[in-house]
């Protein structure tokens, strides 16, 4: 089973540079898919984004999650990258990489990656306007979309 | 002795990101149900359990947990990363 | 609508590049979802990979896949890129990427384009090894992935 | 006339890529019928039509579909891209 690349980070990454770097480490996987999440800007309104995390909890959760998805489906490669602190509007906010041989469990693995880490990994998301703060409220859809697997 | 973590808005509406605990609590319910005691503002953040998650020694757990052997416990309200 | 950026060329591309300008393009979307495919070495038994295709219909098929994408999905871009002509292993073949505010359409419009290219872009793979050359044939799991849609 | 394109092992099959041919064949299937008649290798490239796909125009298209007014017609195995 290859091992997951888990980062949790203040600081931003260079989504270009770690997708490239993931594809050229992936060799003999015929399928990568990335998934990127971004700060809206929500029409400008928003000013910036603060991530709070559980430090030791994240790191164990993250792998906790890549460890099932390696169960799950025959995978190549996992990359997790997720920052926290204050961020800007259009910055990357996190990221999620999978390598297998086919496209089907490369897809699949990334979106429950994605539907676990929004719901099962201990980060939460608070919006700054001009005109106040708001913690946002986890939607009901992410939560069923768990569900599925 | 208990170490209580509180994220997010709990952390703000109960004013600290930590503490250490003395209880006799068998379960997270008998802990939050002390806390509550305590003042309005652990009061006021427990006031809706439905919105609240918690981790014990930093694995999602439940308010039936039971507290023995628990070195750490934190309370927040639903993960929204990703 | 945005227009989807579409490209059929024998060149090869620069996949990090190529993803880390349409996520910077994609400004207000929260979700990019790429797909990257490689030329599989099948345990160093593939000497290269020939692609095939039909100039003029294969920009065809894929902007009219790409259209009925952006007609099911609410979509910011979309972007496919795919290679003809002779491959080594390991090199790309083609990506997609597509951005969305939410992840389930930015992931849902990329399977759907991964869908449809294998089984209706008018391309074909042969694969080169030292004792001779085949054609890939069609997966049944290609054609029923359609159904899904 | 019409122009004919062949791709993949059917082109391989039929030992070239396109050619323009003179027909009166109502439809693609009548335009099969009469390549197949004038040599072997025609006969052989079109022996399982299950495992043939046909473009008229460079869209996707069917072994019934009429001919008249296209102006290019293709045969190829099913696709295999991505």
């Amino acid at each position: 089973m290859a091992a997951a690349d888990i980062r949790v980070q203040a600081g931003p990454f260079d989504y270009g540079a770690v997708a490239a770097d993931f594809a050229r480490q992936s060799g003999g996987a015929g399928a990568v898919v990335t998934f990127l999440g971004l700060v809206r800007d929500d029409g400008g309104r928003l000013t910036a984004m603060e991530i709070e995390h559980y430090p030791g909890m994240t790191e164990r959760a993250i792998a906790a999650i890549a460890d099932e998805a390696r169960t799950r489906w025959s995978l190549d490669r996992i990359a997790v990258i997720h920052r926290f602190g204050r961020l800007a509007p259009g910055e990357p906010i996190m990221m999620v990489a999978t390598a297998a041989r086919h496209r089907e469990a490369a897809f699949a693995a990334a979106e429950f990656l994605m539907d676990y880490l929004k719901s099962r990994a201990p980060f939460w998301k608070k919006e700054l306007h001009a005109d106040g703060a708001d913690w946002v409220a986890a939607r009901d859809e992410d939560e069923a979309a768990l569900d599925r697997w | 002795m208990i170490r209580v973590l509180y994220f997010a808005w709990v952390r703000e509406r109960i004013g600290r990101p930590s503490e250490t605990v003395e209880t006799a609590a068998a379960t997270v319910a008998g802990l939050i149900a002390e806390l509550s005691a305590r003042e309005d503002r652990y009061a006021a953040a427990f006031a809706d359990l439905r919105a609240l998650r918690v981790a014990t020694d930093q694995q999602l757990s439940s308010f039936d947990a039971p507290l023995a052997g628990v070195r750490e416990v934190a309370f927040f309200p639903p993960m929204t990363g990703g």
